[in-house]
């Protein structure tokens, strides 16, 4: 037990314990947060790997903007911001699999390097300078075709979050095909006047 | 490296310190006399009419939040480059300009589409 | 492993040492411009402000703080009572945990050991502060959403999306910064600000005028982080109560004050770091005097700052929301932006252009924006009876005024509403209550 | 000052010439979306540059005035045609969305005719190589499957078209979003190294979660959306946690890295079985293989059928590439571990897809259920481990891309006029209404079973002659009992066309030019492909390189 162990320990204990209040909390705020205490601990466990540029990207991300959208997609529906229950009959089912599948990936990753500790030299230089340069040359084409994918995922939001003109879906049985049809058209080049239609209530 | 944020533990140690401790004095030193008014959520002295549960936003808060998320990715995307950027060259220079101006047209895009017209 | 116990340890006095200094700083040059800013804008409002405790009223924070632990600590019942007592807690932590990369000073002898006035330079100095930036819109978040109530509840969800908008533009403008000196760390960029700019003898390296539009993006960015007029939306007494923290009394309520002034403080500490050389500045002098004057540099290039902030607070009228997310998604982001790139194309040209130049492009590009902005503003300012003519369409529509009270000092003296509410009935916010913050 | 001895990785562009293509099609149609009327000033710069591009391509690049560059007068060409379509089409917005991107999908096929041709082929054989510092792969795989996304891409758009417009869900981010999904499947199929594949892979799934929820008043669009975006995200991440632990094991995250990591004797083999199966999970998920296929016929059902066509088709290759290249790349170590879970599975699809069509009353439905079906078909080539096998899976994953697109096509025209979900009562009588109609619709169906002389067949003969050769013959015999089970199902879908009675109030189903051209194009490829197989068949034979 080094003095790193320990803290290790604590942010392990913190983190585990977040994540499983996250799929187990009723209310889907304390979800989000508890969502947002792991990922925080996840950042700290990049900091006690010395991965601190990472562990910072982790905070601004993870926390700073994905938990942020998780809130702000929630505060957007109706329903569930109290308590609400989200359970479905599932769940014994998928508590079998994920234990299964945490021991079966615990024994493994113990067995495969158990014995064999990684030399704990200093850790390897991770500064920010050499990631600048693993992005720029070896994997400089997947981080072109990230912008791609941001740009999918921003067209796709656009999407499914435009307001088409008329009144949005309140039907709730399975729609034919000709109620699809009622909406006036929308042109193609339509002043974005429309658009927010909502207030904020 | 790790031995850097031990000071950052202490300032936290100390930031908390000072949080829990004036919370706590006042708790302890404060009076407390609960009455209904106080209890009821503040809406300016009308009865609570407006439940919390079943408020909803405008979509557009969700869209700043997409976008924040987006350019959020890039900004990180920038800082390794933005250190690396004397070795790199005009090489990193354009796949810098690259990435930056596919996001551009996101960018320019939502904003056209009205993503982020408010009113 | 043991070794990395043993380094943790030897750490920890120094360490302790630079915390609690940084940590007393802060929080008393946060107590100064509470003062200040209630003095400052009394002066522009035509009456004293606070000035009955101590010299020239210096004292009244001190003891309007004091106040605040007797005052009622009220939990609504219909809150979120965890969440609504952490909010508060992480907003105080997490502004003073901001400011454990920024250098207040240089280098000081001081019990026999040599310590760097700054709690921690990490190697990710910059990207530290932007983390912090991105908990704090927890804070504001879990207060909005933990009360309960309508109000809060809209309140932070503006303040959230105000805040997340003008992280980005403050990132890249900090990006800016890292562009040109190479570095992330907080006392590599401030050396290097320490270096001679080249443009004439003796000017200082400070990044304001080579990396001058992501200094106004930054600047701009600060004042809505922080939520200070004309950006204090989320707050808006006339829309929103008191924005986030309306369910909120007594000490909870004053560490959202605190933080929230703090936060000026705090952003003013960075844009000096970043873009006005920290403590540099010259140090002549005995012993003692080297040590102190870099921490006099630094307080006193803040001081221009916060000064600025509460000039901003005491002139300009608020902005309506639409308007600042235009502000910052149509403006400032794509300013930044495309700064970053410009930037990296002069820095790029520069470095391979052995012309006369010689690493002063940049400076001499900024100073051309610089000079370019000061030609151009005059021509962009609105016409002047316009301006009138609105003013007075406001004035109609608010009907007669209470003028303050100016000749009666002790009705200025303390202008504490009482949070408490409850106890006494609450003033519905109007118009002349729009510049009357609240004293901690 | 630094040294200017540039810093200068591997890059050849010309690798992913036509995702080039793709993406700049898509940034005009983005932009010229915001235009709106003003898109005369978007196309008119835009067609510029890339007129431009193209001549300083050919300045460069062209060996002789004999040799010109293809790639030059291609973006000529491409750019004038922007500007003349921009002209041509200003009334019409949506036509002219669709002809760009027509557009940006043939200049990918043309330009993968030029990679073919040019840049991958040498004497008699592709070689492989990769580029983009190892992240691509430029090799007969990657190249197959560009063509096959790329002709899904360019038959589905204008068959669509109509069917969208008529259903008022089309918006002017359809075809981006089409083609940056079309994008990231070839650059799935392209992709050497885990990073890559699965940026790829999110690239391609994003958009299509967008594509599948795109109709916003149907609920069941929506609720496809809402399954297929859940369930591909936990495929993605247990995909993702796959390759972080084949990370552990070998330390490499490059496929060939990853398969030298694995032959070495001290690699821990329990891990990576784990990590294999994992990745099973992942891209299982992605080409539908039972028991992965919980979200295929609600999709499927859901989706508007345009985009159905195009996820079942042009998906179906891109993730089957995919699984190619990780399994029999990276981990051809493992061969005997992984062969025969994957053959089981196959097995499997084969039989459930078979099974579950024949009760399924909804054609949507029972075409959803004869993918996964299909996707056992197409999975024998893969545990063939030959060369044969490899291609046998890329011309099967061909055959069968066209066919569906045109079964699905027939639908379209049929749910066009119906304005509801299309079941086999639906198909009373069509061979009396509309004959050429029935006609596509039986050759699709008959090429989907598997009947001479279609191209479906050609297909399936491929993977069981792969297969026998193998000696999955067990395997091979399952498949051909499916195939005469899975007759059964097509054929009462035909039995339905042409022995029945049309409905007295039964819509004549509407057609447009580009749903004629589109169709028809699709069919005779099935017939005519059907018949003279070896043009394609013996690209994809040789096809069967892999960059290692």
């Amino acid at each position: 037990m080094t003095s790193l162990d320990i803290v290790f320990i604590l942010v392990a204990v913190v983190t585990g314990g977040a994540a499983v209040m996250t799929v187990t909390s009723r209310n889907l705020v304390h979800a989000a947060l508890f969502l947002g205490v792991t990922l925080a601990g996840i950042g700290a466990t990049f900091l006690l790997l010395a991965a601190d540029f990472v562990a910072m990207v982790q905070v601004v991300v993870y926390l700073g903007a994905i938990t942020v959208l998780f809130l702000f997609g929630l505060m957007l529906t109706r329903a569930p911001i109290g308590r609400e229950t989200l359970d479905s009959r599932n769940r014994p089912m998928a508590m079998v699999v994920s234990a299964a599948l945490f021991g079966i990936l615990v024994v493994l990753i113990v067995r495969a390097f158990g014995s064999n500790q990684f030399p704990a030299t200093e850790p390897i230089s991770s500064s920010v300078a050499d990631l600048g340069m693993a992005i720029f040359s070896t994997w400089v084409f997947p981080f072109e075709v990230v912008s791609m994918m941001l740009l999918a995922a921003l067209v796709g939001a656009v999407l499914l979050a435009r307001r088409q003109s008329g009144d949005s879906g309140t039907e709730t049985r399975v729609t034919p095909i000709r109620e699809a049809l009622d909406d006036s058209t929308e042109e193609l080049d339509r002043a974005p006047a429309e658009l927010g239609s909502g207030g904020e209530r | 490296m790790l031995a850097d944020y031990l000071p950052v533990l202490l300032l936290f140690v100390v930031a908390f310190g000072f949080v829990a401790a004036s919370l706590g004095v006042s708790a302890l030193v404060g009076p407390r006399r609960p009455n209904p008014s106080k209890l009821s959520a503040y809406e300016c002295g009308n009865e609570p009419l407006a439940q919390v549960k079943g408020t909803r936003f405008s979509v557009k808060f969700y869209l700043v939040a997409m976008m924040f998320l987006i350019f959020d990715i890039e900004t990180v995307f920038v800082y390794p480059w933005a250190i690396t950027t004397a070795d790199l060259g005009w090489f990193g220079f354009g796949q810098m300009a690259l990435f930056l101006g596919l996001l551009g047209v996101a960018f320019v895009y939502e904003i056209g589409r009205g993503g982020l017209t408010w009113d | 492993m043991e070794s990395t116990l043993v380094s943790w340890w030897s750490g920890f006095w120094p360490g302790l040492f630079t915390a609690l200094l940084t940590f007393l700083v802060f929080l008393l040059t946060t107590a100064l411009l509470i003062w200040a800013e209630r003095r400052i804008v009394g002066l522009m409002q035509d009456r004293l402000g606070p000035n009955r405790v101590g010299p020239l009223g210096v004292l009244q924070t001190l003891v309007d703080g004091a106040k605040m632990f007797f005052k009622e600590d009220f939990t609504p019942g219909m809150v979120e009572r965890v969440l609504f007592t952490v909010a508060p807690m992480l907003a105080v932590v997490v502004s003073l945990m901001t400011v454990a990369v920024i250098p207040v000073g240089g280098e000081v002898t001081m019990f026999g050991q040599t310590f760097t006035l700054v709690t921690a330079d990490l190697a990710v100095g910059v990207l530290w502060l932007l983390a912090m930036g991105s908990l704090h819109v927890y804070a504001v978040f879990l207060a909005g959403w933990s009360s309960q109530s309508p109000y809060p509840l809209m309140g932070a969800v503006r303040a959230t999306a105000q805040m997340i908008s003008y992280e980005i533009a403050q990132g890249l403008a900090v990006a800016a910064v890292i562009l040109y000196t190479g570095s992330l760390r907080v006392s590599d960029i401030v050396a290097f600000q320490a270096t001679d700019s080249g443009l004439f003898p003796g000017a200082p390296n400070w990044l304001f005028l080579p990396l001058f539009p992501a200094f106004a993006v930054f600047v701009v960015g600060m004042v809505a982080e922080t939520q200070r007029p004309p950006f204090d939306l989320a707050e808006a007494e006339e829309e929103l109560v008191a924005g986030f923290h309306t369910e909120y009394s007594g000490m909870r309520f004053g560490m959202f004050m605190l933080s929230e002034f703090m936060g000026v403080v705090i952003q003013s500490a960075i844009v000096v770091t970043l873009f006005f050389g920290g403590p540099n500045g010259p140090v002549f002098g005995p012993g003692w005097l080297q040590g102190l004057l870099p921490v006099v540099w630094f307080l006193a290039k803040t001081s221009v700052f916060i000064v600025f902030f509460v000039l901003l607070r005491g002139a300009e009228p608020r902005m309506r929301y639409d308007k600042l997310m235009n502000l910052g998604w149509k403006i400032m982001i794509p300013v930044a932006l495309v700064w970053v790139v410009v930037q990296a194309a002069i820095l790029e040209v520069d470095r391979q252009w052995d012309g006369w130049t010689d690493g002063r492009m940049p400076a001499l590009v900024g100073l051309g924006i610089v000079l370019l902005a000061l030609a151009v503003t005059p021509m962009l300012r609105r016409d002047p009876t316009e301006r009138t003519e609105a003013a007075r369409s406001v004035a109609r529509d608010l009907g007669p005024r209470r003028l303050p009270e100016k000749d009666d000092p002790a009705v200025q003296a303390d202008t504490t509403p009482d949070t408490g509410r409850g106890d006494a009935p609450h003033t519905p916010p109007g118009p002349e209550h729009d510049h009357e913050e609240v004293g901690v | 000052m630094t040294d200017l001895t540039q810093f200068l990785p591997d890059i050849a562009w010309s690798s992913v010439a036509p995702e080039i293509a793709m993406t700049v099609a898509v940034v005009v149609l983005l932009l010229m979306t915001v235009a709106g009327r003003r898109r005369m000033w978007v196309a008119t710069p835009m067609g510029l540059a890339i007129a431009g591009v193209g001549v300083a391509l050919l300045v460069v690049e062209s060996t002789s005035p004999a040799d010109p560059s293809l790639p030059g007068l291609l973006a000529i060409v491409a750019g004038v045609a922007l500007v003349a379509l921009t002209f041509g089409l200003a009334g019409v917005p949506r036509a002219l969305h669709a002809w760009i991107a027509g557009l940006g999908a043939g200049a990918a096929l043309v330009l993968t005719a030029w990679q073919i041709f040019d840049v991958a082929w040498t004497g008699s054989l592709f070689a492989a190589s990769t580029t983009m510092e190892g992240s691509v792969a430029m090799d007969g795989l990657a190249i197959f499957t560009r063509i096959t996304v790329y002709l899904s891409t360019l038959l589905v758009l204008p068959i669509g078209f109509a069917y969208v417009r008529d259903r008022n869900i089309h918006r002017p981010e359809f075809e981006p979003l089409l083609l940056l999904s079309a994008v990231g499947m070839a650059l799935l199929g392209a992709a050497n190294d885990v990073i890559t594949l699965f940026i790829a892979l999110e690239v391609l799934s994003i958009a299509l979660y967008v594509l599948t929820g795109s109709a916003r008043r149907d609920r069941r669009s929506q609720e496809a959306a809402v399954k297929y975006f859940v369930l591909g995200a936990v495929a993605s991440a247990i995909l993702l946690y796959g390759f972080a632990l084949s990370y552990i094991a070998t330390g490499s995250l490059e496929l060939p890295g990853i398969a030298l990591g694995m032959a070495d004797p001290g690699s821990p083999l329990r891990l990576l079985a784990v990590s294999m199966v994992l990745v099973l999970v992942g891209v299982g998920f992605k080409v539908a293989l039972v028991p992965f296929q919980l979200w295929v016929p609600d999709v499927y059902e859901g989706a508007p059928t345009n985009v159905t066509a195009f996820m079942g088709a042009a998906t179906k290759a891109a993730g089957f590439a995919a699984m190619l290249r990780l399994f029999v790349v990276a981990w051809a170590p493992l061969a005997d571990l992984w062969v025969p879970i994957v053959a089981v599975l196959a097995g499997l699809s084969m039989a459930y897809g078979a099974w579950a069509a024949l009760v399924q009353d909804d054609v949507k439905r029972l075409l959803a259920y004869s993918a996964v079906a299909h996707a056992g078909y197409a999975t024998i080539g893969i545990v063939s481990l030959s060369d044969a096998g490899l291609s046998a899976t890329m011309w099967y994953l061909f055959t069968y891309a066209i066919t569906s697109i045109t079964a699905l096509g027939g639908i379209i025209a049929i749910e066009r006029r119906n304005h509801r979900a299309v079941s086999i009562s639906d198909l009373n009588g069509l061979g009396r209404t509309s004959p050429a109609l029935a006609a596509v619709m039986s050759l699709a169906l008959l090429s989907l079973a598997g009947i001479p002389p279609t191209l479906g067949f050609e297909g399936k003969l491929g993977v069981f002659t792969a297969g026998m050769l193998s000696g999955l013959t067990w395997l091979v015999v399952l498949g051909v009992v499916t195939s005469v089970v899975s007759a059964f199902y097509y054929l009462r879908l035909m039995g339905a066309m042409f022995l029945t009675d049309p409905a007295p109030d039964a819509p004549v189903p509407a057609y447009s030019h580009g749903w004629n051209a589109g169709v028809t194009v699709a069919a005779g490829l099935i017939v005519y492909l059907g018949l003279q197989p070896s043009i394609l068949l013996d690209l994809a034979e040789r096809a069967a390189v892999l960059a290692r």
